[in-house]
Parts: C-alpha cells; sequence; structure tokens
C-alpha cells in the first residue's frame, strides 16, 4: 500500500499536488479568486520542471476550457480551474464538453455570484450548472480533494462514462485552509490511473470528424447516450473507489456519506465542508442520547437517489443545508432530495429547507444546534427558512 | 481515391448502441449527394480543352478531376452547377447545360 | 522565423487529394474555396476547426462527413483557443508534421471570436487561423459584422429612409493582428487564388501563429451570379478595395499595386448588397479606397 | 481544542505563523490542526488575522473563529480593545512590543506576555519578520507546541540559511521568555 508524504497544504495546493501527479498534458486557466492559487503552484511546479505538461496563459475562462476540449480532442489529459464568474463565463464550453465526451476535469473554487459582488463562498456557481452534463463531486477537506482529482480522471476517462468532471471545494474556507494531507507516491497514482486512451478523437493517421451536427432524427440519440453514461458513472465511481481504498488505504463511501444515520430520527444533508460543522454537533447530541445525524451528499452528478432513499429510509425530519437557491422557489439541493424521497410513493419524512452561507455568510455551530432543534420541534413553519 | 466517396450501403445507426461514443464519425463520410442542387450542368469540350486547371482549382466544390490521360471529368454526384467553371475558363470551353433537357 | 525556402507552388504541383468535399455550401461559394484550397496545402495531417458559422454548418451533418481529414467544431468565438489547445495537446503527446488550421468567417473572427484570437496571438501559438470574410453573418442569414463594408445592405443593417446599410466600414483586422507583432499575417482574396495558396504554404512554415485574412464573396449574401464569385473578389482587388499584402518580419510588404484602379462603380454596383448606392456615396468610397492607398503606397515596402 | 489567534498587518506573517504552529503541531506532534487566515483580498499594510485550530483528533469545524485561547500580536499599533475579544477565561496574551507596558489592560484572568520580537528579529534576520519569534514565545509560555517541533517545522517549511536563522530566532524568543518566566 502507498505511504505518500505527510504535508500541511491548503485545499488549492491539495489540489495542485493531485493534478502533478496525474500527468496530464495541457492546462489552461485563467485566474479568478479564489482559485488562484491552484494554478500558481502548477505554474511553479511546470517552471521549475516537477510537471510536464502544456500550461497555456489563456484570455479568458471561456479559452480555458476551449483549449482543454481541444487538447482533449486529440487525445491528451487537461485540467483547468476556475470559479463564480468565469466558471459562468465558460457555460457554453461546459455543455460543449460534455456533450463531446470530452473527459476534461475542471476545480471549481465554490463561490458567490454577482450581484452584489462577494469573492466568498456559496455553491450557487456549481449548483445552477446541474445540467451542463458534468460529473459534480463536492470535497469536504483538502484531503478528500487531492484523491477526488486522482480518482476524477479514472472515472472521466473511463469508456462507460467520458464525462467531465468538476471537482467543487467551497472557496477560501476549504480551497485556502492548510491540514494534513497525505501525498500519494507518483508509482502508485501511475499504477492506479493509466494513460488516457480514448477513440473519440482526432487521429493524425485516422481522420476523425468531431462536434458535429446531429438534427432532429438523431441529436435525442447523443442525448440519451450521455445520460446513460452518466448514470453508468454510478457504478464506476464505486469500483474506482474501491481501487483506490486498496491501493492507498483511504476508503471513500461511495455518492453519499452517511454519517451516524442508521437509527436517526433528525437528518441534516448537506454539501461540502459545512458538514465538517455538523458533525461535531451530531456527535455531541449523540453523546446526549438524541438520534440524529447527518447526510453528506458527496455527488450531485450523478445524483445519488437510491443511496439518499436508503440512508434517509425511517427519518421523521430531514433538513437540507445548502449555500444555494434558486430564486422564487427552494434550494435546488432541496428539490433534488425532495423528488429522490417522493418520487417512489412511499412515505416520505418531513423535509425542511435551510439555506444559508450565502455569499461567505458563516454556518456556526450554534446554528447547526438551532437547526437539530427546528427538526425536532413539531411546528409546521416554513418549508424553506433562512440560516 | 483522391476524394471521398459517397458510401451508398450506410444505414444509420436506429439503435443506441450503433452510435459511436461521443460526437466523432470518420472524416470523409458521404452518404448524399448534390445533384439536385443542380440546375445546370457543366460540359467540358474535351477537344478543346488546354488542361490549363483553372477550372479545376476554381471548383468550390472540387468536383473537376483529372483523368491521367490529361482530359477533365466532372463529379456530377457533388457538382452544384454554379457555373464558376465555365465564367473563369479562358478559351471558353465549358458550357453550361441546362438540366433535364 | 520561417526557413528561408521561397517556394511557390504551381497549380500542377498541387495535391490532386480533395479534404473538403460533399459539403453543403450555396454554389459558388467563397468560403468553401478558400477551405479547399487551404487543406491542399496542409494536407491531411491537418486538424481543421471551424467555429459555429457557414462552413461548420455545411460540413458536419451526420452523417455527411465533409473534411477528409481531421476536423472539428469550435464554439463560435473559440476557434482561436480550441486551435491552442489542439496544438498544445499534439506537442505534449508528440505528435509532427501536423497542422492546426482554423477557418472562421468574418464575425467568427473580427466579432466574437476576437478575444481568443488575440490571445492566441500573444502566446505566440503555432497555429494558422484562416478568416474567411464574407463581409457579414451569412449562416444565420445575412447580418452586420463588423467586417460589413460601408454602405452594405444587410438583414440587420437595411436601406431605409434614415439609414442606408452599415453605418461603419471594416475593421482593419491585418493591421489589427499585426499590431500584436504576430509571426506572419497575410491578406488574400480567392479572385488570386495563388497568392493565397502561396501565403497558406508560408503560413505552414511558420513556428508561431498565422494569421491569413481571406476574400471570399458570397453569392447569396451579396446578391451576385454564383459564377460570378472569382470574378467579383478579383475585382475587389483591382478597384482597389482590397489590398494584397504580407506582414512578415515586423515589415508590411504590399504584394500587388494595381497602379491604376479598376471602376469602383462597377464593383459595387454588380452587387446586390450595394444597389443602392449614390453617385455621392460611390465617390465617398473612392475618396477613402484614395486615402487607404496613399498611406499603404508610402509606408508599406512593395 | 485550542484555538490561537494571529494579529498583523499584510506582510508581517500572521498567517505564516499561524500555518507553521500548524505544520509544528501536524507533522512534528502528530495532532491535527487547520490553519487559516482572515479570507479575503490581501493588502500590504492593512490589519489581517491568522487562525490555527489544534486538537487530538481531526478538526472538522471550519466556521468562523470567535473564541479563542490564544491571541499573538505581531505589531503592538494594532492594539486597541478589539484584538481581546473572544479571549477566553485563562487564556494567553502574547505581544510584539518593545515598551513594558500596553495601551490596554487586559483582564486580570488573562496571562500575559510580552517580548520584543521585532529587536530579536533584526538581530537574527536583518528583517522585522516576527512570526518565529512569536511562535518561539508561543512554544515558551504554553503547551500549544513545543520548542523541537518549532524547529523541525522550520526547517521544513523554510530553506537553507534562512531556516537556520529563523531556528536561531525562535530559540532566542523561547530562551528570552524562559529567562521572564523565573
Amino acid at each position: 500500500m502507498s505511504s505518500g508524504s505527510k504535508t500541511f497544504i491548503s485545499g488549492n495546493e491539495a489540489i495542485a499536488a493531485g493534478v502533478r501527479l496525474v500527468r496530464p498534458h495541457v492546462i489552461a486557466a485563467y485566474p479568478i479568486t479564489p482559485q488562484t492559487t491552484v494554478i500558481e503552484r502548477l505554474a511553479e511546479m511546470v517552471a521549475d520542471g516537477t510537471l510536464s505538461a502544456e500550461y497555456l496563459h489563456v484570455e479568458s475562462e471561456h479559452s480555458a476550457l476551449s483549449a482543454c476540449i481541444g487538447g482533449s480532442a486529440v487525445g491528451a489529459r487537461t485540467f483547468t480551474a476556475s470559479s463564480s464568474q468565469g466558471l459562468l463565463y465558460m457555460v457554453e464550453c461546459m455543455h460543449y464538453a460534455s456533450g463531446g465526451r470530452f473527459p476534461v476535469v475542471m476545480m471549481n473554487a465554490n463561490r458567490s455570484v454577482a450581484l452584489p459582488w462577494n469573492i466568498y463562498g456559496d455553491q450557487r456557481d456549481s449548483l445552477s450548472l446541474l445540467d451542463s452534463g458534468w460529473i459534480q463531486v463536492y470535497a469536504e477537506d483538502a484531503q478528500e480533494s487531492l484523491d477526488l482529482v486522482i480518482q476524477a480522471y479514472a472515472v472521466a476517462e473511463h469508456p462507460d462514462v467520458l464525462t467531465p468532471v468538476m471537482v467543487n471545494l467551497d472557496g477560501f474556507v476549504l480551497t485556502h485552509t492548510y491540514e494534513l494531507v497525505n501525498v500519494p507516491d507518483q508509482v502508485d497514482v501511475d499504477d492506479f490511473l493509466p494513460p488516457f486512451q480514448t477513440t473519440n478523437k482526432m487521429d493524425p493517421d485516422r481522420p476523425m470528424s468531431l462536434g458535429f451536427t446531429a438534427g432532429p432524427q438523431h441529436n435525442q440519440a447523443f442525448k440519451q447516450l450521455q445520460h446513460l453514461a452518466m448514470l453508468s458513472a454510478e457504478r464506476v465511481i464505486r469500483e474506482t473507489e474501491e481501487r483506490f481504498g486498496q491501493l492507498f488505504g483511504r476508503n471513500y463511501p461511495g455518492l453519499v456519506d452517511a454519517f451516524l444515520c442508521e437509527d436517526a430520527e433528525y437528518v441534516i444533508v448537506t454539501l461540502g465542508s459545512v458538514a465538517g460543522t455538523v458533525r461535531p454537533v451530531v456527535e455531541r447530541l449523540r453523546a446526549m442520547g438524541e438520534r440524529v445525524g447527518l447526510l453528506r451528499i458527496r455527488y450531485m452528478r450523478p445524483f445519488p437517489e437510491h443511496e439518499i432513499r436508503a440512508a434517509l429510509a425511517g427519518v421523521k425530519s430531514v433538513g437540507v443545508l445548502e449555500k444555494d437557491i434558486s430564486f422564487g422557489y427552494e434550494g435546488t439541493v432541496f428539490t433534488n432530495v425532495n423528488s429522490a424521497l417522493t418520487r417512489t410513493g412511499a412515505k416520505a419524512p418531513r423535509l425542511l429547507n435551510f439555506i444559508g452561507g450565502l455569499g461567505g455568510k458563516d454556518i456556526s455551530v450554534t446554528d447547526i444546534e438551532a437547526l437539530f432543534a427546528r427538526l425536532q420541534a413539531s411546528d409546521e413553519g416554513e418549508t424553506v427558512t433562512f440560516v | 481515391m483522391n476524394h471521398p466517396v459517397r458510401n451508398a450501403s450506410f444505414k444509420p445507426p436506429t439503435r443506441l448502441e450503433d452510435y459511436l461514443v461521443g460526437t466523432a464519425f470518420p472524416s470523409g463520410h458521404l452518404v448524399e449527394i448534390n445533384a439536385a442542387w443542380r440546375s445546370e450542368r457543366p460540359a467540358i469540350d474535351s477537344e478543346r480543352c488546354t488542361n490549363c486547371l483553372i477550372c479545376w482549382l476554381l471548383c468550390p466544390d472540387g468536383v473537376i478531376r483529372k483523368t491521367g490521360d490529361g482530359r477533365l471529368e466532372i463529379d456530377y454526384d457533388y457538382c452544384k452547377g454554379c457555373g464558376i467553371c465555365a465564367r473563369e475558363c479562358r478559351f471558353d470551353v465549358i458550357r453550361m447545360e441546362k438540366e433535364g433537357l | 522565423m520561417v526557413n528561408s525556402s521561397k517556394k511557390r507552388i504551381s497549380i500542377r504541383e498541387l495535391d490532386e487529394r480533395e479534404f473538403f468535399y460533399g459539403h453543403k455550401a450555396c454554389p459558388g461559394c467563397g468560403g468553401s474555396l478558400a477551405v479547399r484550397l487551404a487543406l491542399k496545402v496542409l494536407g491531411e495531417r491537418s486538424y481543421a476547426v471551424v467555429p459555429a458559422g457557414c462552413m461548420s454548418a455545411v460540413g458536419f451533418i451526420f452523417p455527411q462527413m465533409g473534411f477528409a481529414c481531421n476536423a472539428i467544431i469550435s464554439t463560435f468565438p473559440g476557434t482561436a483557443s480550441m486551435l491552442s489547445g489542439i496544438a498544445a495537446g499534439a506537442r505534449a503527446l508528440g505528435f509532427e508534421n501536423v497542422h492546426a488550421v482554423g477557418f472562421a468567417g468574418d464575425g467568427g473572427t473580427a466579432d466574437i471570436g476576437f478575444q481568443a484570437l488575440s490571445g492566441a496571438i500573444d502566446r505566440h501559438d503555432k497555429i494558422i487561423y484562416i478568416c474567411y470574410d464574407n463581409e457579414a453573418y451569412m449562416n444565420t442569414g445575412v447580418q452586420k459584422s463588423s467586417l460589413t463594408p460601408f454602405g452594405a445592405r444587410t438583414t440587420t443593417s437595411p436601406v431605409g429612409l434614415r439609414l442606408r446599410g452599415a453605418a461603419t466600414g471594416k475593421k482593419p483586422m491585418f493591421e489589427i493582428v499585426a499590431a500584436h507583432g504576430i509571426d506572419y499575417a497575410a491578406t488574400a482574396s480567392v479572385g488570386y487564388p495563388m497568392d493565397f495558396i502561396r501565403k497558406v504554404e508560408h503560413a505552414s512554415r511558420v513556428e508561431g501563429t498565422s494569421y491569413i485574412h481571406v476574400f471570399a464573396p458570397c453569392p447569396t449574401g451579396w446578391g451576385h451570379e454564383t459564377s460570378e464569385t472569382i470574378a467579383v473578389a478579383k475585382d475587389a482587388v483591382d478597384c482597389g478595395l482590397l489590398y494584397l499584402a504580407e506582414y512578415v518580419d515586423s515589415r508590411f510588404i504590399l504584394n500587388h499595386d494595381p497602379g491604376s484602379f479598376s471602376s469602383i462603380r462597377e464593383y459595387l454596383l454588380k452587387q446586390g448588397r450595394f444597389r443602392h448606392f449614390s453617385e455621392e456615396e460611390i465617390e465617398s468610397v473612392t475618396v477613402q479606397r484614395d486615402a487607404g492607398w496613399e498611406r499603404i503606397r508610402r509606408e508599406w515596402k512593395s | 481544542m485550542i484555538e490561537v489567534r494571529w494579529h498583523g498587518r499584510g506582510g508581517q506573517g500572521a498567517f505564516t505563523a499561524a500555518r507553521l504552529l500548524g505544520v509544528a503541531v501536524v507533522l512534528f506532534e502528530n495532532r491535527y490542526a487547520l490553519a487559516f487566515p482572515s479570507f479575503g483580498p490581501e493588502r500590504r499594510g492593512a490589519p489581517v488575522l491568522g487562525f490555527t485550530r489544534i486538537d487530538d483528533h481531526k478538526v472538522a469545524d471550519r466556521s468562523l473563529v470567535t473564541g479563542c485561547d490564544v491571541v499573538a500580536v505581531l505589531d503592538d499599533t494594532l492594539l486597541d480593545s478589539s484584538v481581546l475579544q473572544g479571549l477566553r477565561t485563562g487564556g494567553l496574551f502574547l505581544v510584539n512590543t518593545s515598551h513594558a507596558t500596553l495601551p490596554i489592560n487586559p483582564p486580570d484572568d488573562i496571562r500575559t506576555i510580552l517580548i520584543d520580537a521585532t529587536s530579536l528579529a533584526m538581530r537574527y534576520l536583518g528583517r522585522p519578520i516576527t512570526n518565529t519569534a512569536m511562535l518561539g514565545a508561543l512554544a515558551a509560555s504554553s503547551d500549544v507546541l513545543k520548542i523541537q517541533s518549532l524547529i523541525d517545522a522550520v526547517r521544513r517549511e523554510m530553506k537553507g540559511a534562512s531556516a537556520e536563522k529563523n531556528v536561531a530566532l525562535a530559540e532566542a524568543a523561547y530562551a528570552a521568555v524562559r529567562g521572564q518566566a523565573t
């Protein structure tokens, strides 16, 4: 099993360390807070020769992803990173990458979207792009961030998947926080992740036409295939984590991470690093005899509806805590969770939606305690409330 | 062949498993012809043609080709009848003829 | 920047193979001829990048693939950035003797694709960017671009009581890319095909970014006979509205000085898009032409 | 859990202090820590904060630090009552100053340690960068970290001559505070 080396680095530095280990051919990125230290570290690695990659200083995020698609279209392994406004500026290319089945991997530093301007973390940027055809995964800590980058390539490039992956890290609280990270050895990553092979590319010796037009007769078939590939990703993610655990000794729990949910009556469902604030509260309430739990959704696409139903079976009240709002209705994570719990017709738990953390607003331990209290109270109240 | 040829036996996929992965398909794959676009067709007077190749050079569809014995021939499957060849022939040996007559 | 052989290809040496064939471009399309000729020079190891626009709409309709080389449709703004990615990927993977070549229209180049083009030139990426200029957004039905000439009628610059066609002139793309310090730039016209071919051949040997701006009439949008495409493209040069020039080793070179110009009036009135021109408007175009040439003859090397 | 808050000005190394403390306890004491700056644009000279959260098990909570056990101030021109906000009873107030008294009066249940880290830094580094001195003082005045793990952390994170100068500075600060205590 890989021993790796212990380091004390930030979430962004963990991403950069992971990217170096996957040996990308092309890196194209445009700076935006709080993504910048990822691409700074990568530029340093290219400059000092510890990473052999073509590093393109592109003029926009649109160009960053467009260049990655170009690289992928000749069979290169590619990486980009962005955040917020930058992510939104590349949206056209996001649909392009997924529709063309180009397995680009992107790190997104979750950040609020203007207006008002704000550089701090919420998840409205990526959650507004659930329909862009990218696999979306949300990290809780820096170790998971690094491990996800390596796993992301294995998943994205899998022939049954061939779909781009977005690895999301909460801006600042995860991207800029330093912590213990085990950086795997190159030899083990090479063993885990073979070079990218695909038939979906332009081959100098076998000319192919890519990114073509497909009219009404054929277009839906391509979209249906894209959907099936995304669904296949569920299995491939689990297989990839299994293999990763065997090689690196760090085991990941699949598309959701259920913490003390087995006999829980009151569960908070959330994404990303705020789960770390929920955990100690759950532990403390459990010690006091309260049957509470935490369900952290790791992958928002493909959406783990079966796992969510299984984890929340028998729960009395569920609170979906999310850093997102779909104006005029409710949080998007809540919409998805609600659908998973109600679509089978089985009796669903009481469901509340807690919107918090917008524009970096702190969600404290006290806030979490209050949310559990709300779940345990029998008041009817509003379904959607702001933390 | 110096140009793509029509794959007349091609059957478009009808089942999902028949599609290739991604939006990728072999280049130079033709299943349709463009002949129906044409209301006039060029005819080269091979006797008087000097083989200067200006028509070959200027055809936007590339349908004029060298036969190897010094003559030129036209791929009428893909000629759209634009008339550039006749207009640009310096020796006036290409005539546009009405289709269907 | 370029190895020194001053190779001029003759018509008989041109590759007999067709790399753009069976496409669905309109009859007499100047843009499709530019693509066809360029690929004869660049050959089968070309990666053609074609943004949303005429050449992609006519070239890649599943399962009819008009390009016989490697080809890909890029996003509308992404011709140059995708070329950069392809060139970087090909270099990283060790592919040799390949050309990353883009074919974008005037709107795809001077308007929506300009940012990415500027970035690629700035990086000196080894790509060949060919703008086929048909002076409007033709694929969407003849709307004005920043390369639509002064006074031209398009569907978004109509001729009415208050406005008479496009109110502004062409963005000077050749000089704009040259101002970047580009490795090679040229203007061309499908009316002078061997000049265009020579320039593509030159670009293929440049270790850096090349930009070729090729004038490519559109019979559908311009309102001339399909057979007149080459003649119109030649007239544009001969009447002095278009110059054939290169930017090599940081110097402007005028390739062709017609001396005395052919009639602007004849060039304009042959095309439906200019048919509303009054004598005053023709005169104004003539004055602008003369001022432009006065500067070119003074400043550029012949 | 121990929470340490560092006060400095942009460019003075308050966040580096927070991070070095994390390196020392995580990589050389097998404990767990999160280290983070006050988030946002970095502007030279503007007041900044650094935080280190330390525990014997993994630290999961990333919410805002409100209460803390140690307040360390790298620049005494920052001293006003706000620097004491959230400092818990029995906490440590560590200040870099050349003065014998402070313009603010911490409550009696707060232990205050003053050290002229700037003079030490000028002597050992030739620059007024005080983070390693302050960490040496912290090691001397608390059990937040051991001096040896600080030395190991400095050698890991800094290079060559700079590392050794900073080790000497940390040891000098450590000795100076130990001297005060006895």
